[in-house]
């Protein structure tokens, strides 16, 4: 399975890394995506996120293996952002190709639900009263806990 | 003879500075001498995790760290 | 909320249709997607999908009620071929943009759910013995059946 | 005086075209005279549907299409 997994320090398009994606995997019969954004509410100006390089690749990577164990997929992008995003900002890019839909789809699911509450990220958000450090919300905790067998 | 401690999100607000040196061995009873009373708190609470070298600690009263290690304190992550 | 949904009888290019949905929902937190291509496996050479103008695309505009009924959006598109097709090529797109990860995601599951199996296409492959009627796989059956409330 | 028969998929291979003129009214009674045995067989089957300018019929047997209707005849969706 080809797998691209990359911790971005620079704005990206996930539009164009989509598109590089589908070429990539002419074969599958499907692709699922999600993309995630900086959500301009709450008066939000930067977002910040915080990586720790001997932690948060590697747990990408880890990440990808756990994917690619439990669906069958004919390739897996993981594009995640880390340092200062403006509002409207891409963060995260997942994709999946599988010869069949569900896979394609519950393996994003999976990789989202992990990356928002259980991987390698500190976040904080600089709003009109200055720096704020950021918890998962409990309902990506939820999320998560889905998934566990 | 120096262990350098990497400080993630608020610990290093709380540390003033992203990482700094300390005297080798730094083992978990000498966090406080080593890093100062408030630090040493903040690692206490119980979703503060500790790594070595890009492993983390399972119990992180193990710590135990020689010269040219790499210690990180990890405060909750915050997710992606 | 912004409703994109059509049925075309020529190719398309998914990566450029979501990149422009992007454009059209800069606010929405998150945008999940689905592109369904012509599987290149068992000596398909051509897929022909039959549609009835009467049912098809209005079916297609009613499923999009229902999507927005059941979950908060910002956006959905909803892009299907009719039409010869060769292997590789696009069928289906449908995306989602929302506030939050999950309404983006079951958004687009249950609407490629409700396409592949209860939607108002006839469908035949031409393999090297000539033309095939094809009907759902019973897998897409259950998929459909979960939303079954 | 005429009712637009169209033939979708399967169908329309059985038919040998893709519509027809036929004689109104058409009733359910009538398909057999209308389009012949093999083609009034087919539209018997459980899982074909009579959709009568665009609403799918409940009830199939209750067709009652007069001038000007269109009277299209689905065989099973196969999905996109």
């Amino acid at each position: 399975m080809a797998r691209d997994v990359q911790l971005l320090t620079k704005g990206f398009s996930p539009g164009k890394a989509l598109g590089l994606f589908a070429k990539a995997h002419p074969d599958a019969g499907g692709i699922a995506s999600f993309v995630g954004k900086v959500r301009p509410d709450g008066g939000v100006k930067v977002l910040e996120l915080i990586s720790y390089e001997r932690l948060t690749l590697p747990g990408m990577e880890k990440l990808a293996d756990e994917v690619e164990g439990r669906w069958q997929l004919d390739g897996l992008l993981i594009h995640h952002r880390t340092g200062h995003m403006r509002p409207g900002a891409p963060i995260v890019l997942v994709a999946a190709a599988a010869r069949h839909r569900r896979d394609a789809f519950e393996a994003v699911d999976f990789a989202m639900d992990h990356l928002k509450s259980r991987s390698w990220f500190w976040k904080r958000e600089k709003r009109g009263d200055g720096w704020h450090w950021i918890e998962p919300r409990a309902q990506d905790h939820d999320d998560a806990k889905r998934w566990d067998i | 003879m120096a262990v350098t401690v990497v400080f993630i999100g608020k610990l290093a607000d709380l540390a003033g500075e992203g990482e700094r040196e300390v005297a080798a061995p730094l083992i978990w009873a000498g966090l406080a001498d080593a890093l100062g009373a408030e630090i040493a708190a903040a690692v206490s609470d119980d979703r503060t995790k500790i790594a070595v070298n890009g492993e983390v600690l399972a119990d992180k009263t193990a710590l135990s760290a020689s010269d040219g290690d790499e210690v990180a304190l990890l405060p909750p992550v915050s997710g992606g």
